[in-house]
């Protein structure tokens, strides 16, 4: 019943097709709350992702052995192994971007896109798989994470990781760099990306009309 | 302070038209077209055939089912055929119609003393004459003089606020027939059984109200009540409450406050019915409107098809650009000329651009100009959303069923927003739904 | 069929009632804008001729996002309908002298696009659009926006407090008399409580403006604010200073009373106004930032829903 | 080996043991039965619990999708590959063997119907009309026009035609039925795939009439029920079909004047 | 019970590799970040206090003081944590006051939450070199205009209630620690 | 004094949803129907409490005295986890009604990083047992308001005339930033 995916589609699905961000809308609170700069966007990215691949290879490796009346209690403890091992690599490695990333580090653990990348494909798939989908999930998040970071440093800032972009003259839009400006720049970009996707299904079935009405006339054509 | 209900409105009466103008017989024409259906319920059963002669006030199909009325000839000729004819708003329905000779043999029922007469009498000859409310729903009205056995009726309320704007019929019956309107409300009274009556009378009519009250003088139990002008004091709900202070609860009938309520037109006709014995043949209507060239208060022959009234009021001019049967605020719209009148109907207004405004609907505003207006306290723009939304259910439950229609959201609606429509759709589909609910 | 009155043009069909009341959106819009009138010509006074280039920059961009929006969306394009010109009008009025031009532009396009558009344009809007633009600009430049200009000064950019700043920062409470006719440092259109006046109860009397958010609105700044004043009167400031302070007037007449970000029924706008003085009074006395009137009544649209939701009138018949 | 590091095993072992324990009392205690269905559907959805269907949890979503509440594709975390799976699942007991297509029983489009002398203003849907002096055209049976039916069509499975009449891609189509239940004048009808034979007309109407207002109608001749043996029968002047009894080879289709009764053929994109 | 032995055995194992994993990488890494830790305060202090060399942290309940010397282990002045509130959350600060906590030789900002690009400016130099050698006495002032005596600084347009916070912060702090002082306990 | 301005604090002034981003996920999710959403948000509050008061005991009285602060996160994952559980086992097990009105958002709360920051914040500000609880408490009245504040104005969003690719959570998102804009106004109100 269920088609085979090739291997670059299962890593590629989680950067445009499901994206974490854009379409499932999970993990919200990191995308939000981090993305003052670019570089905050790219290293919480970076994190979730170690997380990501690594509890779901675990996950994946452990699937059979864990009773399911447990899993989730066993996958978010697992989870939430990975993500202090992070929080402490980070506080003794990065300090500037530990500072940064607050306690967004932390909570990781509650971020949706992991529990459900671990319930919904590494319970069911094997451990390369996983990986592949765990990677490409990372991937998107990361892409979300930047576009939203980058837009609202350049806006905010006018630096784009660190570089200043825009002339002094420009008055640099304090309200990107606050709460508000992270949910307005999170919301148009998720508008933008669902008019992208209507416009291509609008496309899509004015095409299969188009179709239909060509083999229609063919078929009259042959029966007269 | 007259007691009075909540919200309405006042829109331009237009009575001058017509107000001044008696009522005038109009000839009969070449054909008349009696739809089998004039009223709410089922549809009459046709007793003559293609070819029968039939004579002014016979009975050509009998009413059968509880709610249900018969439909007598207006006119003496042959039956052309029985076939489908557009009725009134341009549905297409079976139709006896007959072909006018020119002989005055009448075939009236029996004229009654109303002195001696008894009650189930009066309900017995109202059914036998096929007397329908003139209010708008054409409810057949001996129904409404029997009461279930539980419900204890003490109080006839006779609507004569006439609040719809152009219409002036029911003035007229007030100033040029006081007697056979007291005479048929006291028939009523008779038959329902009860002492007291009260007539209802908005304050923009004081010559109807002086001329009633100099003819009731002496006579208690006919009181008038001078009520305030404003639209929709003639709705069944909106009078009982400015009569009576009392409220017409969802899903209950007047007849559960013990109230029971008919047309100034109705009572006339009971009279007629039981004292000269005329069956209901003749509609009393008020032609108007700035788009017909001689606006009238007619007695037309119920059948007469619209085209032949009109030209009986010298036509209409060429500004004319709608066909109302009814009143401009709950009437009907009609797609041509060609459609026979009924027992019910009251007015036909040719109306033109001028009055009508523009059709044009913009987006609401949420200026909460029509939860201000609706009389049942309604939230009538939520209803007409849920209902484009299809959420019949949820519009149930805002009281989407209690509506009457009586279009003051609209009228006052900034965006023009067809209101009434969309609730009136919610309404079919709402109610469907509660039905399929209830039988599953 | 041989009749008479065959006509040659269409009959018109369409649901009842076929008869309508003398207003219309169109007419409604631009009386709203002609209320507007005396708060501009008053800024003009007070401020000097420049001011006219903000309200018209505002109006102009206001009115090309909105077509840019309805092009895109594929509607039909509604300038003429006068709201988006009321938008502008508001949004400048409410903008200190003297605002840089850029901004109030970007001010503009957001408060269509945000405020108005992406909630499917007019009517459907859960805020006021011209204070969601007004709010993006406190937010994302707040300096210039803070930088206020003594009224007779024109051009010239000698700053001065506000009467709400001075007393919050200095504890100097303005003369009532030139905060009435609008001769103190404030926005453009927010300083002459007169023009103001003149211009709401303009559209009182005709009936646009439901005279219940206006009279709760100033029966509650003068509870809650009396309250505090007789609480401490030296601490607190009378509520008359507070009613004729910032953008209180300006707010009661023309931004809490717009029709689509107001609540529907008349108990809930009595509700509606009397939180809205009560957010002012407690952003004005106990917040960081002087005056609260803005997000007091944005606060108070998102509460809006809540209110229709639990004042919705009682069904006609229905026992209490 | 370091203190910390035995207190730290302690620690994780001993909370995960409680709590195991607790869950498998707990587990043991309170199940409940219910529909096994749900617990398929709940397999299927990816568990995220994230809440993005509105409801609370993936469970809830479940619960309420087998009970027919929720909608297929309401998870926005799965996407479509669950919304199939799902559909799949849930169309296991009601889908019959053979595919069940909407047919549009009305031909009378803007070339053949004929239109009322008044113009229609008002909402330009197909219900708010047949309230209105039933719409613009003369049939008051036939297709309105107003497109409610191609609205509802989520698969983009239909279309109006340009001469103002619906049209059915069968090879996207569902066979949801949506289109059926919006038709406020019952002009669409669901019938399996390989039923040929159909009168497109609903006009009960007198021949007359039926002549007037369309040229496509039915106008109640007979013939077809004449010759068929019974396989269409005439109801008030509108062949009805017996599909029982019906043999398309008896069907006079050339004699029909108005080709109201007609043999479709399966449409196809491939 | 087969089922519930092997929940329990299968939480257990994974609580105990993760707590045991877990133990091992924090052995790694506490040194680390305290370390960490460590270099961020002592840089505080020395930036406070340039021409300081050691520092000794002197035991207070209420702040955060450290005595900081010269080359020759000669005191120079003090370098102390004021904390308070700012526009919209904490503002923790790193004050470097002479011995006679008479003059400011600099501040450092060390946390604070305030409006990003506005309220946060507090952080720039161009606001923190005004606490340069300003004096404490009587009190510390800020105007909306340029400052004017040796006691006075200007405010961030359009931020004043956060220059405003650590004016007051810091007369607050000063106050404080003149009491120890004072009372001998520094 | 000190547990009124935390209570406002935590409930408005630094509201979890609009200025901390804390339970955004439920905020999108859950905030289509006023009902529901009022019963989350009655959910979420109670499991805040009963939160701040264990991971408190846990922190202060186990985890900090052994020195095991990097146990944190899994330690109070977990017990969250267990505690959400427990307290679905109880409601149901006590009152049916109750169950179907609370007891189906239970599990959603697990992934709700408000909780989990909740416990990691009282920590971090060294609350005391009692302010912890004010600050669960503050917390929860916090989201309960955002979200119903939210769902009044989806569902009024219903009836409008929302353009197709905003519908649902990018419009959501849009009023929460204009929200957040205009909470902005309480700002300095500590």
């Amino acid at each position: 019943m269920k088609k085979k995916v090739t291997l670059w589609y299962e890593f590629f699905k989680g950067v445009w097709d499901i994206n974490p961000a854009f379409k499932q809308i999970l993990g919200t609170c990191p995308t939000l709350a981090v993305t003052v700069s670019a570089i905050n966007g790219i290293a919480m990215a970076l994190a979730t992702t170690f997380v990501l691949v690594f509890s779901s290879l675990i996950i994946s490796l452990v699937r059979k052995l864990i009773p399911s009346q447990v899993r989730i209690a066993a996958y978010i403890v697992i989870i939430a192994s990975f993500v202090t091992i992070v929080d402490m690599v980070m506080k003794a490695q990065f300090q500037e971007l530990s500072k940064a990333l607050g306690p967004f580090i932390p909570l990781i653990v509650v971020n949706c896109i992991i529990l459900g990348r671990a319930e919904a494909f590494a319970s069911k798939n094997t451990p390369f798989r996983s990986i592949l989908d765990a990677l490409g999930n990372g991937a998107g998040f990361l892409l979300a994470l930047f576009v939203i970071g980058g837009i609202r440093e350049i806006l905010g800032s006018r630096t784009i990781l660190g570089f200043q972009v825009l002339p002094n003259s420009y008055d640099p839009m304090i309200i990107m760099i606050l709460p508000a400006g992270a949910f307005l720049t999170y919301g148009l970009l998720m508008g933008f990306a669902n008019a992208y996707a209507i416009r291509k299904n609008r496309k899509a079935s004015e095409t299969n009309i188009f179709k239909y009405k060509l083999e229609r006339e063919k078929l009259n054509a042959t029966e007269v | 302070m007259k007691k009075t209900f909540k919200g309405g409105v006042h829109p331009h009466e237009m009575k001058s038209l017509t107000e001044k103008k008696a009522f005038e017989k109009m000839p009969a024409g070449k054909q008349v077209i009696l739809p089998l259906s004039q009223h709410l319920g089922k549809s009459a059963a046709p007793v003559v055939k293609k070819g029968s002669i039939v004579k002014k006030g016979e009975l050509i199909a009998n009413g059968d089912g509880f709610i249900s009325a018969p439909v007598h000839s207006p006119v003496s000729g042959v039956v052309a055929k029985i076939s489908q004819n557009p009725n009134l708003s341009g549905i297409y329905k079976d139709a006896v119609i007959i072909d006018v000779k020119e002989d005055e043999e009448t075939d009236y029922l029996p004229a009654l003393n109303p002195d001696t007469i008894t009650s189930e009498e009066i309900i017995e000859r109202v059914k036998a004459a096929g007397i329908v409310g003139q209010g708008g729903a054409a409810f057949p009205t001996y129904v409404k003089l029997m009461p279930p056995k539980d419900k204890k009726i003490d109080l006839l309320i006779i609507n004569g606020c006439e609040c719809e704007p152009y219409l002036t019929r029911d003035f007229r019956f007030m100033i040029e027939t006081p007697e056979k309107l007291i005479g048929g409300i006291k028939l009523i009274m008779k038959a329902l059984g009860i002492n007291k009556a009260n007539i209802g009378i908005e304050d923009n009519k004081p010559e109807a109200i002086k001329k009633l009250n100099e003819h009731l003088a002496g006579q208690g139990e006919i009181e008038v009540k001078s009520l305030k002008t404003k639209y929709p004091q003639g709705a069944e709900k909106m009078l009982i409450k400015s009569i009576t202070g009392k409220e017409v609860p969802p899903g209950k009938l007047p007849l559960d406050l013990g109230i029971v309520i008919q047309n100034i037109g109705t009572a006339c006709s009971v009279y007629d019915a039981v004292v000269n014995g005329i069956p209901q043949i003749e509609a009393f209507m008020t032609v108007s409107g700035l788009g017909i060239n001689e606006p009238k208060n007619l007695i037309v022959n119920v059948g007469t098809p619209i085209n032949e009234i009109l030209d009986f009021c010298s036509g209409v001019n060429d500004k004319a650009i709608k066909l109302i049967a009814g009143g401009p605020m709950m009437g009907v719209a009609q797609p041509d000329f060609n459609a026979p009148i009924t027992k019910a109907t009251s007015g036909l207004l040719i109306l033109t651009k001028e009055e009508v405004g523009d059709n044009e609907a913009s987006n609401c505003l949420r200026c909460g100009k029509c939860v201000e207006a609706c009389p049942l306290d309604l939230m009538p723009t939520k209803l007409a959303r849920l209902t484009q939304l299809e959420r019949f259910e949820e519009a149930d439950e805002a009281g989407i069923l209690v509506c009457m229609e009586c279009g003051t959201c609209t009228f006052q609606c900034p965006a023009n927003i067809p209101l009434v429509q969309w609730i009136r759709l919610g309404k079919q589909s709402a109610l469907k739904i509660k039905k399929e609910k209830q039988s599953a | 069929m041989d009749n008479a009155v065959n006509p040659s043009y269409r009959l018109e069909l369409s649901s009842s009632p076929h008869i309508h009341s003398r207003w219309t959106v169109k007419q409604s819009m631009w009386l709203v804008n002609l209320a507007l009138l005396p708060s501009i010509i008053a800024a003009v006074v007070y401020f000097g001729y420049y001011q006219l280039s903000i309200l018209f920059t505002s109006v102009l961009f206001c009115l090309l996002t909105e077509a840019a929006i309805k092009y895109i969306r594929k509607r039909q394009i509604t300038l003429m309908d006068g709201s988006a010109v009321i938008t502008g009008l508001l949004l400048g009025l409410i903008l200190p002298p003297n605002f840089s031009l850029v901004f109030t532009a970007m001010g503009a396009v957001v408060a269509i696009a945000l405020g108005k558009e992406i909630f499917g344009g007019l009517g459907n809007n859960i805020f006021n659009p011209a204070l969601v633009g007004r709010a993006f600009l406190q937010a994302a430049f707040p300096v210039g926006i803070t930088t206020w200009h003594q009224p007779n000064y024109a051009l010239d950019s000698v700053s001065s407090a506000t009467p709400l700043a001075a007393f919050k920062f200095d504890k100097v409470i303005t003369d009532i008399t030139p905060m009435f006719w609008g001769n103190i440092s404030g926005s453009l259109g927010e300083t002459s409580a007169l023009a103001i006046i003149i211009g709401g109860l303009f559209l009182i009397f005709i009936g646009i403006v439901n005279w219940r958010v206006p009279v709760s609105m100033i029966i509650g700044m003068l509870i809650f604010g009396g309250l505090f004043w007789i609480i401490d009167p030296l601490k607190y400031p009378s509520p008359f200073f507070q009613l004729l302070a910032g953008g209180f007037m300006f707010g009661t007449f023309f931004m809490a009373t717009d029709w689509v970000s107001s609540p529907l029924t008349n108990k809930g706008m009595l509700i509606f106004g009397l939180l809205i003085s009560f957010i002012v009074v407690v952003i004005r006395l106990f917040g960081g930032l002087p005056e609260g009137m803005m997000y007091a009544i944005l606060l108070m649209n998102a509460f809006v829903p809540l209110i229709n939701k639990y004042t919705s009138p009682k069904i006609f018949g229905v026992e209490k | 080996m370091d203190m910390t590091i035995i207190i730290a095993i302690a620690t994780m072992g001993g909370l995960g043991f409680l709590f195991a324990g607790g869950l498998a009392i707990a587990d043991k205690k309170l199940r409940v039965e219910e529909n096994p269905l749900i617990a398929q559907v709940n397999e299927i959805l990816p568990n995220a619990n994230c809440g993005g269907c509105g409801y609370a949890g993936c469970y809830d979503f479940a619960v309420n999708l087998v009970e027919g509440k929720a909608k297929v594709n309401g998870c926005p975390v799965g996407g479509n590959d669950v919304a199939q799976e799902v559909a799949l699942l849930m169309g296991v007991d009601s889908e019959a063997s053979v595919k069940i297509v909407p047919r549009i029983l009305c031909r009378g489009g803007n070339k053949e119907a004929i239109k009322k002398a008044a113009e229609y203003y008002g909402p330009l849907s197909c219900k708010a009309m047949a309230l209105v002096a039933g719409g613009q055209k003369e049939c008051s049976y036939g297709c309105l026009g107003g497109g409610d039916c191609v609205n509802v069509c989520t698969f983009g499975a239909m279309f109006m035609n340009e001469n103002g009449l619906p049209e059915v891609i069968e090879d996207l189509c569902t066979g949801c039925g949506m289109c059926a239940k919006a038709c406020p004048r019952d002009i669409i009808e669901m019938h399996p795939i390989d039923r040929e034979v159909f009168v497109l007309c609903k006009n009960h109407d007198d021949p007359k009439r039926s002549k007037e207002v369309c040229d496509a109608a039915c106008i109640g001749c007979g013939i077809c029920a004449r010759k068929s043996d019974g396989g269409v029968e005439m109801v008030n002047y509108l062949g009805i079909m017996h599909y029982d009894k019906l043999d398309p080879e008896k069907i006079p289709f050339e004699k029909c004047s108005t080709g109201a009764i007609t043999r479709i053929h399966k449409n196809s994109i491939n | 019970m087969k089922l519930m032995a092997h929940m329990i055995a299968t939480l257990a194992i994974i609580g105990i590799v993760s707590g045991g994993t877990l133990a091992v990488i924090n052995n790694w890494a506490e040194p680390l970040i305290a370390a960490n830790k460590k270099l961020v305060t002592e840089n505080a202090i020395f930036l406070v206090q340039p021409s300081g060399k050691s520092y000794e942290k002197v035991k207070s309940k209420e702040n955060e003081i450290y005595k900081v010397f010269d080359d020759n282990k000669e005191l120079i002045g003090y370098s102390i944590v004021f904390t308070g509130n700012g526009f919209q959350g904490a503002i923790r600060s790193m004050v470097g006051l002479d011995k006679e906590l008479k003059k400011i030789t600099s501040i450092e900002v060390l946390e604070q939450s305030e409006t990003p690009g506005l309220g946060t400016r507090i952080t720039e130099p161009s606001f923190k070199d005004q606490f340069n050698g300003l004096e404490t006495e009587p009190k510390i002032n800020w105007l909306k205009t340029p400052a004017e005596k040796p006691n006075e600084i200007m405010a961030i347009t359009g931020a004043t209630i956060s220059s405003k916070s650590i004016v007051a912060i810091l007369n607050e702090g000063i106050s404080k620690v003149r009491t120890l002082k004072e009372g001998g306990k520094l | 004094m000190e547990l009124i301005i935390i209570f406002i604090s935590a409930s408005i002034v630094n509201n979890f949803v609009l200025s901390l981003f804390l339970g955004i996920c439920p905020f999108i999710g859950v905030s289509n129907k006023f009902s529901s959403a009022v019963s989350m948000g009655l959910a979420t509050t109670f499991v805040m409490v009963i939160t701040a008061m264990v991971s408190w005991l846990l922190y202060f009285k186990l985890l900090l005295p052994f020195h095991l602060t990097f146990l944190q996160i899994p330690s109070f994952i977990l017990v969250i986890a267990a505690l959400v559980q427990f307290v679905e086992m109880v409601i149901k097990k006590v009152s049916q009604p109750l169950y179907r009105a609370l007891g189906i958002f239970l599990p959603l709360i697990t992934t709700n990083c408000a909780i989990l920051g909740l416990a990691l914040l009282l920590v971090m500000r060294d609350y005391s047992f009692v302010e912890s609880i004010v600050f669960g408490l503050g917390s929860g009245a916090g989201f309960i308001l955002a979200l119903s504040i939210m769902a009044g104005i989806r569902e009024e969003l219903e009836l409008r005339d929302v353009p197709k690719a905003f519908q649902g959570a990018p419009i959501t998102l849009i009023v929460a930033g204009i929200l957040a804009l205009a909470f902005m106004g309480f700002a300095g109100m500590i």
